[in-house]
Order: structure tokens, then sequence, then C-alpha cells
């Protein structure tokens, strides 16, 4: 089985476990396993954009520069938030000779054999964005493709009407990131439709939930998850489908405090997109960690066939 | 108790403007490595901006208040908190700007003066249970020291 | 409501093409004058006015160009004349002189030519049908 | 009986909307002499026109009447259809229900009512209309250009090159106009000069160009392809022929009068050139700031000219001319600063406008490119721009948009710039309009890369303060009021035509919009030729503009002239006055009301007559004959009166 290296961020541990989960479950069931890094450590989470840092440059190269020394090229992350500081750091390195001999110069320090500023030492190579970052989706689009899964799929979800959400560092800035057209994107689009499913045209699939803001400013997140909810709803969701830790829990614990502050809000199961894989590929539902979503998906489990919530493929 | 006329602080004055009035703006454009004067307040990045409603100087205005150097109005401004960093503005300025990038310097500078927005102790400690990590990490690194 | 009718003698240089650019405009007004286009004003006969009433009409417009713009020197000074001395014989057959009227309407003056139609309707409205036997009108 | 067919356009819903066309089409087939009528929804089509050509056949028509737009648009399409079925072209005549009824008009009733009206009143003119030959007439292939600006120097050219001889006058001592005056040009900063003397001398010298400057026209008669032109020839007190242009009189001279081509910003003598590449480089004096004039003491430059080309003794001449066509490019001013009371009305000294900028900038300049502030001569640091000083304001100045302000004074910020890179150039603005190919990028670059602050806000007022000149203006985008106290103010006046403008389309008899500019015959279609046949427009005389769409004009304007002078002959059209000799009483009131001396006498038959080639058809003779002799042709008095009595809902 194809082993592809895999930093999961902090967040897989515990808070997103079943995100993780799944992921790892379907990639078995795909073919290829991911095969998670020796040693990682926080990425920072979110990309430093002013000159001066280069300091949060460092964290996110440590991890690449780590993929490259131990001989890969591709590496595969989930997180939203992980995906864009690794791969802008690495557009950074890659694009931005002086940032480049800045990183390599902190880096270099993590091996205090070398004196850098020696550069006869052999064993040293600068790190200079080798490594190929790849969202697990987009490892599935461009490398796995999408009719891998549609040839394997167990449980269908024919039937289903999913809206995809993309938020917002997934796909911006566009220069860096590269996935997919910002303003008119079909990645999760053509993930869901993979599925046997159907994917739903919103307006808001774009639109922030509030990001970080849900801890600061909870009030904000609470009315901008509220109309993306509600938009997907009324354009005939069944559920919506999430890839990003922070945006699955805007969007589904938050509906506890918009039911409160929204009188005609009406719930909407959550999922990530790597749950609906693992079930469409055929994992059994006691492995998805349903029990830590706050809307109830059983209405959605219903509709793909099994018993709600816990039921396991025929 | 009547009022003395003319005592009370202007709450509009007027801007005088000098050659001297540039300095803060020069350290945003060093810092952010953005062209500030490329704007020409089209306002897409206010119209397009999901927090827009909440702030009290629309992203727009901040880029016009930095061309013009006025960097206390920009400071105290509660729309560097609320921003979101979504880069909605910066894949939608027509200029290239990356106002985002604008943003977190403007923020940077603001922490560097004492401003320090959301600290640790401000939390709900259940939530803080419950949130996923890069939402803690994100809102300590944009909005406290 | 009464409606008056109306005939304008208008010049082609100036009033018509001030008519015009009144259509161009897209300005509303009332359609109680029919138009007659002229090639200048000096080419209105007193006699084709006194037709008029003769056959009916309760107004007569006569547009030109202003004093100086003539397209032919100095035809609407003739015009000029020609009216101040046709307004007393009105007088005479007891017809209002304020139905005739002559006015100066340049063609970048659509504004001004609908302003009048409405304005002279109105008058006419106010002032009533003309009632007249056309044996006094007769020549 | 003539057999008329009518023909109701429904111009798409333009008259269909407003009008009931078909029932506009049935009343007229009940009209007297209407044997035929349909709609169609547009006549002016190729389908349409077809139309008109087959049925005039089909329904063997006599006559034909299109009701449609306004007859200034396509009489001539019409005529020359219907010659083309084997009508007569004054066989056909347009009625007007577009412009003066179905846009005017909302109530569908009353309009549909005014259209019948009208088509009933173009019925009864058809009716009796005769069939007519247009009179030929020959052409003088010589064109007459006003205004030696960039306009006329281009026009000029144009013909001349074409092989036709051209008459160019300019009322200045010498050509080249404003562009003369310029420092460099947006938005590719060649520097005017350059590109623009080339030209003047080629001027100078093309044999086919007579140039007449410090010249005015005097008087103009005539029509399309013969007109007579008068002109004045001002003494320049100065023997041209003789004259060398060695500069020695204009150095002695004791006179200083400020110098206008330099915006006043520096003085020479009364005996002067305007600028060191004056074409023709040949002195004039001033004779109201000479001082001999004024004393009868001096005559120095007498003394030093050793041609002895001075002659105080000359006098202004009179020269006649016979031209076939009239290019007018009389040009622009700009709105005196003095007429700008809240901006100092030309009382702060460092208030100038855009013009004495481009002289500042100018490296033959008063101050030789260096920037210096009227006043005291300081090289200004904070330096205000202001736009639409007097445009874009319909209650107190001009009500258009002047169009250049906002290039060329992002050029002036930038060339400021490029010179004093301390300095801090400021703009205040309404909008930026950059309409041109380069402009944007050209305001892009100097907002982005040049350090320039744009300001959005109309200025309130400006005042001295010391040394410093205080502008108060606002800025819309922080919705906060801006205070700049600045060494140098610039005001981007309003484009106006230039003062003589007035004077001169009175003698010329062409038309001018509310603003004094020049009207073009049609505002898209025909923007280079007056209404009056034979009278083109070239440049800013029309409307404010820049270089490239000035000299596009004026190549336009050369191109309809040299069109004109490439026919055989031209047609005159021959709906004139004619003469009934039995009815002619011989009172001979025709002839003093003709102001075109084309109504003669007849000794012989003791009646008057008519000189076809002289007279225009303006009916001033008709209306004044007293017996009915004299008659219009297709507008007699019998067909004014059945018109009237139609016009008025029949008999």
């Amino acid at each position: 089985m194809t082993k592809v290296a895999y930093y999961p961020g902090c967040a897989m541990n515990d808070r997103a476990s079943h995100l993780d989960r799944s992921a790892r479950d379907a990639a078995v069931k795909l073919g290829f396993e991911l095969d998670e890094l020796d040693k990682w450590t926080c990425c920072g989470a979110v990309p430093p954009v002013s000159e001066e840092r280069v300091m949060n440059l460092i964290a996110p190269s440590r991890i690449l520069k780590s993929v490259r020394d131990s001989g890969r090229d591709t590496l595969i992350t989930i997180c939203d938030f992980c995906y864009n500081t690794l791969k802008r750091t690495n557009f950074s390195v890659k694009s931005d000779i002086i940032t480049r001999k800045r990183v390599n110069a902190f880096l270099a320090d993590d091996e205090p054999e070398r004196d850098y500023i020696e550069t006869d030492d052999s064993l040293w190579k600068d790190y200079t964005g080798e490594v190929k970052v790849y969202h697990y989706m987009e490892y599935l689009r461009d490398v796995l493709g999408y009719e891998k899964i549609t040839d394997n799929l167990k449980r269908p979800l024919n039937g289903l009407n999913i809206a995809p959400y993309y938020g917002c560092v997934m796909l911006r800035p566009l220069n860096e990131i590269q996935l997919d057209n910002p303003e008119n994107p079909s990645i999760i689009e053509n993930f869901i439709i993979s599925l046997g499913a159907e994917p739903v045209k919103y307006s808001y699939r774009t639109e922030c939930c509030g990001s970080y803001l849900s801890i600061s400013n909870p009030a904000a997140s609470t009315r901008l998850c509220y109309r993306i909810l509600t938009s997907a709803r009324n354009s005939g969701a069944d559920a919506i489908v999430v890839s990003c830790p922070l945006c699955f829990y805007n969007l589904d614990s938050r509906q506890q405090a918009i039911d409160e502050a929204y009188p005609d809000f009406k719930a909407l199961p959550i999922f990530y997109f790597s749950q609906l894989l693992s079930v469409a590929l055929g994992v059994e539902y006691s492995r998805q960690g349903f029990e830590k979503h706050y809307a109830d998906v059983s209405p959605v489990l219903d509709k793909i066939g099994g018993i709600s919530g816990k039921g396991d493929a025929k | 108790m009547t009022e003395k006329v003319g005592l009370a602080p202007p709450v509009s004055p007027p801007i005088r403007l000098t050659r001297g009035s540039y300095g803060f703006k020069q350290r945003v454009i060093d810092l952010s490595a953005q062209s500030i004067d490329a704007c020409y307040q089209c306002g897409n990045c206010s119209s397009g901006c999901p927090l827009a409603q909440e702030m009290d100087i629309l992203p727009n205005r901040i880029i016009r208040l930095l061309q013009l150097g006025q960097k206390d109005d920009i400071i105290n401004s509660e729309t560097l908190w609320i921003c979101a960093s979504c880069f909605q503005c910066t894949v939608r300025c027509p200029r290239g700007i990356d106002i985002q990038a604008v943003m977190d310097t403007l923020r940077q500078i603001a922490l560097e003066e004492g401003i320090d927005h959301f600290g640790p102790g401000q939390i709900d400690p259940e939530q803080a249970a419950e949130v996923p990590q890069p939402g803690l990490v994100g809102v300590y690194r944009k909005q406290s020291t | 409501m009464f409606e008056p009718r109306i005939v304008c003698f208008l010049c082609k240089w100036c009033t018509s093409a001030g008519a015009d650019l009144a259509g161009t405009s897209r300005l509303q007004y009332m359609p109680n004058g029919v138009n007659i286009r002229f090639m200048c004003s000096s080419r209105v006969d007193p006699e084709h006015i006194l037709w008029a009433f003769h056959e009916g009409a309760d107004g007569v417009l006569v547009g030109g160009c202003h004093p100086g713009d003539c397209h032919y020197k100095d035809g609407n000074y003739k015009t000029q004349a020609r009216m101040s001395l046709l307004n007393r014989l009105l007088k005479d057959f007891g017809i209002d002189t304020r139905r005739l009227r002559l006015e100066w309407i340049s063609a970048a003056e659509g504004m001004k030519f609908a302003n009048i139609m409405n304005d002279f309707t109105e008058e006419m409205r106010s002032i009533g049908p003309l009632e007249i036997s056309p044996g006094e009108v007769a020549r | 009986m003539k057999r008329i067919g009518v023909f109701v356009c429904h111009c798409g819903n333009n008259i269909a909307g407003t009008v009931d066309v078909k029932r506009v089409a049935r009343e007229a087939r009940e009209m007297r002499g209407v044997t035929f009528a349909l709609d169609y929804i547009y006549m002016c089509s190729e389908p349409g026109q077809a139309l008109v050509r087959e049925k005039i056949k089909e329904e063997n028509l006599d006559a034909v009447i299109i009701a449609a737009c306004s007859p200034t648009l396509h009489e001539s399409t019409f005529r020359t259809a219907a010659s083309e079925a084997g009508l007569n072209p004054w066989q056909c005549e347009i009625a007007n229900i577009r412009e003066q009824c179905s846009w005017v008009h909302s109530d569908r009733e009353k309009a549909t009512a005014k259209a019948i009206k009208i088509v009933g009143t173009i019925v009864e003119k058809t009716r009796l209309n005769e069939s007519l030959e247009p009179i030929p007439v020959s052409i003088t292939r010589k064109a007459l250009v006003i205004g030696g600006g960039i306009a006329g120097i281009q026009a000029s050219l144009d013909i001349a090159d074409s092989g036709h001889k051209v008459i160019l006058v300019e009322k200045e001592p010498s050509i080249g106009g404003h562009m003369a005056q310029l420092s460099e040009t947006f938005p590719t900063l060649d520097c005017s000069q350059c590109i623009l003397t080339p030209k003047m001398v080629a001027v100078g010298k093309h044999p086919n160009i007579e140039l007449m400057t410090y010249s005015e026209i005097e008087q103009v008669s005539g029509y399309v392809g013969n007109f007579t032109v008068r002109i004045k020839r001002k003494a320049p007190f100065v023997d041209w022929s003789a004259c060398t242009g060695c500069g020695i009189c204009m150095e002695k001279c004791p006179s200083k009068i400020p110098s206008l081509f330099d915006r006043e910003l520096a003085t020479h003598g009364a005996i002067y050139v305007p600028f060191p590449q004056a074409v023709p480089n040949k002195p004039v004096i001033e004779k109201d700031s000479c001082i001999y004039f004024n004393t009868g003491k001096c005559r120095l430059c007498e003394k030093v000219c050793e041609i002895g080309a001075i002659n105080f003794e000359q006098e202004d001449t009179f020269v006649e001319e016979e031209v076939g066509a009239i290019i007018t490019a009389t040009g622009f001013e700009t709105l005196p600063v003095n007429d700008l009371d809240e901006y100092g009305a030309g009382e702060v000294p460092d208030v100038i406008d855009g013009l004495a900028f481009e002289r500042l900038l100018s490296a033959s300049g008063p101050t030789v490119g260096e920037i210096k502030r009227p006043s005291d001569g300081m090289i200004p640091r904070e330096i205000v721009f202001v736009q639409c000083s007097g445009s874009r304001d319909p209650e107190r100045y001009k009500p258009y948009c002047s169009k250049i302000c906002c290039m060329y004074t992002t050029k002036h910020a930038l060339l400021y710039k490029h010179r004093v890179q301390d300095g801090q150039p400021y703009i205040f603005y309404i909008d930026i309009r950059t309409g041109g190919k380069g402009y944007e990028e050209f305001y892009h670059n100097a907002q982005e890369e040049e350090g320039i602050i744009y300001l959005r806000g109309k200025v309130a007022k400006i005042f001295r303060d010391g040394k410093k000149t205080i502008v108060w203006g606002t800025d819309t985008l922080t919705g906060r009021n801006i205070e700049i106290a600045a060494d140098l103010v610039v005001l981007a006046t309003a484009v106006i035509p230039m003062y003589s403008t007035a004077e001169l389309v009175k003698k010329l008899r062409i038309q001018t919009g509310p603003n004094g500019f020049l009207s073009e015959a049609h505002p898209k279609l025909r923007p280079v030729e007056s209404i009056n046949s034979g009278f083109y427009i070239a440049g800013a005389a029309q409307g404010p503009k820049d270089i490239p769409e000035t000299v596009a004009q004026a190549s336009g304007a050369a191109c309809k002239v040299i069109s004109l002078f490439s026919r055989n002959h031209l047609e005159q059209d021959p709906a004139i006055a004619w003469v009934d000799e039995e009815l002619c009483g011989g009172c001979r009131i025709c002839i003093s009301v003709c102001p075109y001396d084309a109504r003669e006498f007849d000794e012989e038959n003791g009646t008057a007559t008519v000189n076809e080639a002289l007279c225009e058809g303006c009916g001033s003779c008709v209306a004044a004959c007293a017996c009915g002799a004299t008659q219009q042709r297709n507008l007699s008095d019998s067909q004014i009166k059945s018109m009237v009595t139609a016009s008025l809902g029949g008999e």
C-alpha cells in the first residue's frame, strides 16, 4: 500500500479526531496509507503576512524540511488552516530568495553541530520548497482521481443533497494556494458527485464563518453562520460538508447559539468530507464519531439507509 | 450650570496635511510590502466584507486614512479586531493590494503600541475546552501580544 | 377639458431643430400643437396666420432663431416687424393678441420649446376657444 | 390626380410604443390623394427602403410620404430610394412623427391623433409638390482655415498635401496656439514644442498654404463652394518682407508689457514675437503699449534696425479671397482665475492656472523649467492642484466637464514631483476621468509610484496667510475636512471657447451651443461639420479636447473639405423663389427684403426676377409679395393654406 506523508495538525488528536480517523479509514479503502510524520509541531495556524514576521515561517518550514529530509516530496494535510499555512510558507520559501535565506538560517540552528555561516558543510542542504503540499481532497482529485472513489463505492449517497462549504483559507489567496477558482470553485462539488450525491448550489459557500472570531466576538460569528446555514437549507440541502475543524466547530456547535438568536432557524447536519467519504466507501458508522456532532445527523443517515446513527453497511 | 461654548474637543477636526504626515504610512508600506497608494477607493474590499456591518471604519476607509497617514484613527479602530482574516478583500482587490497583509501589519503595530485586544483571561473556559486549536492559535496570534 | 388647437410655424434651422431636441431629450409636453416647418420664419405671411384662425386654430406659434442668429442674416427681424403689425390687425378683428405668439427658440433649447408648448396650451385653455365668424377674418 | 403612398414607420417601439401606427396608416389611406398606405417596423432599414421602391412600382405611385423620424435624419435616404424607383426626389416627403410626436407625448390616443394630423399636413403639401431638378453650382477649390493652433495646422497641412490651396488665418502674430505653450504632453510625456514646431515650419514653407497671421476675418458672404471672405491684416508696423528676424529691436525696446504667451509670468517689449520658435518669426509692435504711439517719442527700434524694416506709418489692410470651404478651428481659452472669487479672485499671487504652470514647467519658459512660485521665486514644497475649477458647476460657472484637466493635472503633479523630489503634490478632484489610450495607466502610475496624494472633494476656499496659501477642502473618502498650507496652488480652470469665437460665428452664420462651443451637424455621425453646408469645425472650438482628439478631428474636417473639392459641381436645393410674371406689379418690395441680392428687376418687362444661383430659398420675399406673384417652389401659399387646414384636423 502506498504510504503518503501526513501532517495531521493539532486539532486531529482530540477535537477533530473524527476528521482524522475517517480520513485514515477512507485512505485505506482507496489503497493508500496516511503516514503521520514522526515528529511534528504546530504549524502556527495563521500564515504570517507582514514582512517582519519571518519567525512565524520557521515552524512550518521545519515541518516541510523534515518531509524532504525523509526522502519524500508529497505531504498531505486535512485541516484548512494547516493547509493554508504550509502551502503559503512553501510558496514564500520557494519564490522569495531572501525569505529562503533567512528561514534556513533559523533552521540551521536546529542542528548545533553545524555553523551555517561557513557554508562548506556538505551535509546541510537549504530547504527550497521542494515538497508539494496537498489538501487531502486535492490529493483525491489530482493524484488518485475522483473516479477511483466512484469505482469503490459501497454505499453510494444517492438521493442526498449536500451543500459544499469552502470557507476562507482553503481557496484564498489564489496566487499562493492555486487549488481552485476562489469565486466559483468546483472541487467539493465534484467530490460530492463522486460519492453519488447531488451538490447543492447556494450563495454562501465561500463566505467566511467568522473563523477565530468565534472566540473573541461570538455574536459576529453567530450571524455569519446563520446566514450560511439558512442559505444552504433554503436551497434544499440535507447537510453541509466541510473540511476545516474551525468551520465544523462554527457551523455545528454554534447552532445552539443561532437557535437562541434566530427564531426561524432550523438545524442542519454538518459533516466532514472525510466522514461522508468513509461512509460511502463502506466504513461503519460507529467509527465516524457522530456523537461529537451537535446537529443531529440521523435524518441524513436515514436517507442513505442503514440504522440511523450507528448502522453499518450491509 | 451652563457649559462654556467652544471648549469641547472637536468631533471631526480637519486633517492638516503636510509633508511630514506620512511616517506611519511608510512603516506600514515597509512592513506589509503593499502599495498603499495604488488604492483608488473603489470600495470592493468593503462591499464584499462579511463583517463590514460590525466595523466602525470600513476597510476601504482604513486604507484611505492610511494614505493620508492618520495613525490614531486607524489603530484605535475596532475594525482591526473585527476582521476575521478571511482574505475575501485580498482576492478581489483590483489593484492587487493584499489588504489582509495591511490589516495584519496594522494589528501588529497596534499590539506594539500596547493595544492588547484579546488576552488569555478573556476566553470562556468552557469554550476553550471545545474549540479546535487553530481557532485558539489564530485569535491569540492576531489579537494579543 | 377644453383642448385648444394650435398651429406652429417653425423655422428649420433653429426652432424645428429645438423641437427635435425636445424629442431626442424625451421631454414631455402637451400634444395640442402641430408643427409646419419653413426654411425661415420670414416665410410666414400674416395671411397664413389669419387663415389658421379662420380654419379654427385657437392659437398660432411662430418660432424663429434668436435675434442675430438667423440663418438668412435678418429674416427673424422681418418676422418680428410683420408680427407686430399683425397684432394691431388682430385687435381690430377682436382676436386676443395672446393667441399669436412669436418666440425665439434655438436648436439647443429643447427645454424651452417644451415649456412654451405647455405654457401656450395652458394659456389657450384659460382664454377658451376662439369664437369668430368666418367672414370677419376673410381677406 | 396624384397617386400618393404613405409609409408609416414603427421605429421599433420608438414610434409604435406611443402611436397606433396601424391606425395612422389606415386613416392616411382615406386622405385626399393617398392611394396606398402601410406600416413597417423599420422604414430606414434596407428591407424598408426596398419596400418603398417596390410599392412605388407596384402601386404606380407619383409621390411618397415617409412618416418617421425628423427629416434631418433620413430625408436624403428616402429621396435616394424614391429616385432609384424612378420618382423625382422632390416627390418624397417626411412626416416627423417621432421627435415631434411619439417621443414627446405619452397619451396614446392623443399622440395618435396628432400623428394623423402631421401626416395629413404633409399629404396636403405633397399633393401640390412639383418635380424639381437641383441647380448646379461651381466650386472654388480653395479652403479657408481659421485658427492656427494644432487643429488649424493639421487641417491646413492635410488639405494642402492633397494639392488644394489653403489660406490659414491666425489672429496672433504666430501660429502654434496653446500647444506651443505646453511643456510636455500626457500620457507619453513627449515635449510639446518638439512635436509641434516641425509642423509649424511645414505650414510656413508649404507651397499650397498662404499663411496670414496677425489677421482676422472681417466678413463672409456666399454659400458652399463659393464664399467670399474679407480678411483684415492688422498692421505689424514692421515690413515683414524686409525683416530678417534678428531680434535687436526687441532687445532695445524700453517698454515692458506682460507676455500673454507666458501667462503674464514674464514680460516682453512693445515690439515682440510671442516666443522664439514663432512662425513667421517676425515681430509686431503692439500699438497700445508702444511709447512712440503713446507719447510721440522713442522710435528706438527704428534706430537700431539696420534694414529699416520698422514702419510706423503702416495701416491695417483688407484682402478679399474666394474660397469653397471654411474650417473653423478657433480653439479655447481657460476661465480666468479672476472669475473664481472663492479661490482668491486672482488676488492671491501664488494661485495660478494650468497654462501658467505649463510655462513654469517649460524649458523655454520664464523660469527655464524651474518651478518657482510667482510671489517670491521660492520653489514650492507643498503644492495643491484643484481640478474642476469652474467646471461641472452649473450654478455658478460652467456646467460641463472640461475633459483635459484630470490628465494634465496628473501630468503637472508628476512633472513637479520629478523636479522637486522632496515636494508633496496634492490633487483635489471630484471624479477622475481617464478615457483614452494609456490614460488610466498614466494616472495609476502617478498615484501609485509618484506619491501624489489624491483627495476626493471640491475645494471650498483658498486664501493667503503670510507666505502660505491656505486651501480648505474635504476628503469624502475619509469623511474629514482637509486643510493644507500650500506654497503654490494650481487651478485647473474650465476650458471655454476662445473669446473671439462669439464674434466670429456671427460673421460666419454658424451655430454654437449654450456654452459658446461650435455646434456640430450631428453629435455622433457628423462631428466635424457645421449644420450649414461648406462650414467645418475642428478642435477645442467645438468642445474641450485633448491633442490626439483635436488632430483626429482636424484631419476629419480636412478630409470632408477634400471630398467636397473632389466633386465636379455642387447641387443647390431648387425649392427657391420664382415669379409669376402675369401677377407681378413691379413694386420691387421683394428686392428690398432679399438678404442675398438674389431678387433683380427686369426693366424691359417691368417685373421682378429671381437669380437662381444666389437665392437661398428663405421665402422672405414670398411673404413680402403683396400680390402673390412671387411663390416658393413646393411651399406655395396655397400649399401652406391647405397644410394649415390639415394641421387643424381637416376641413
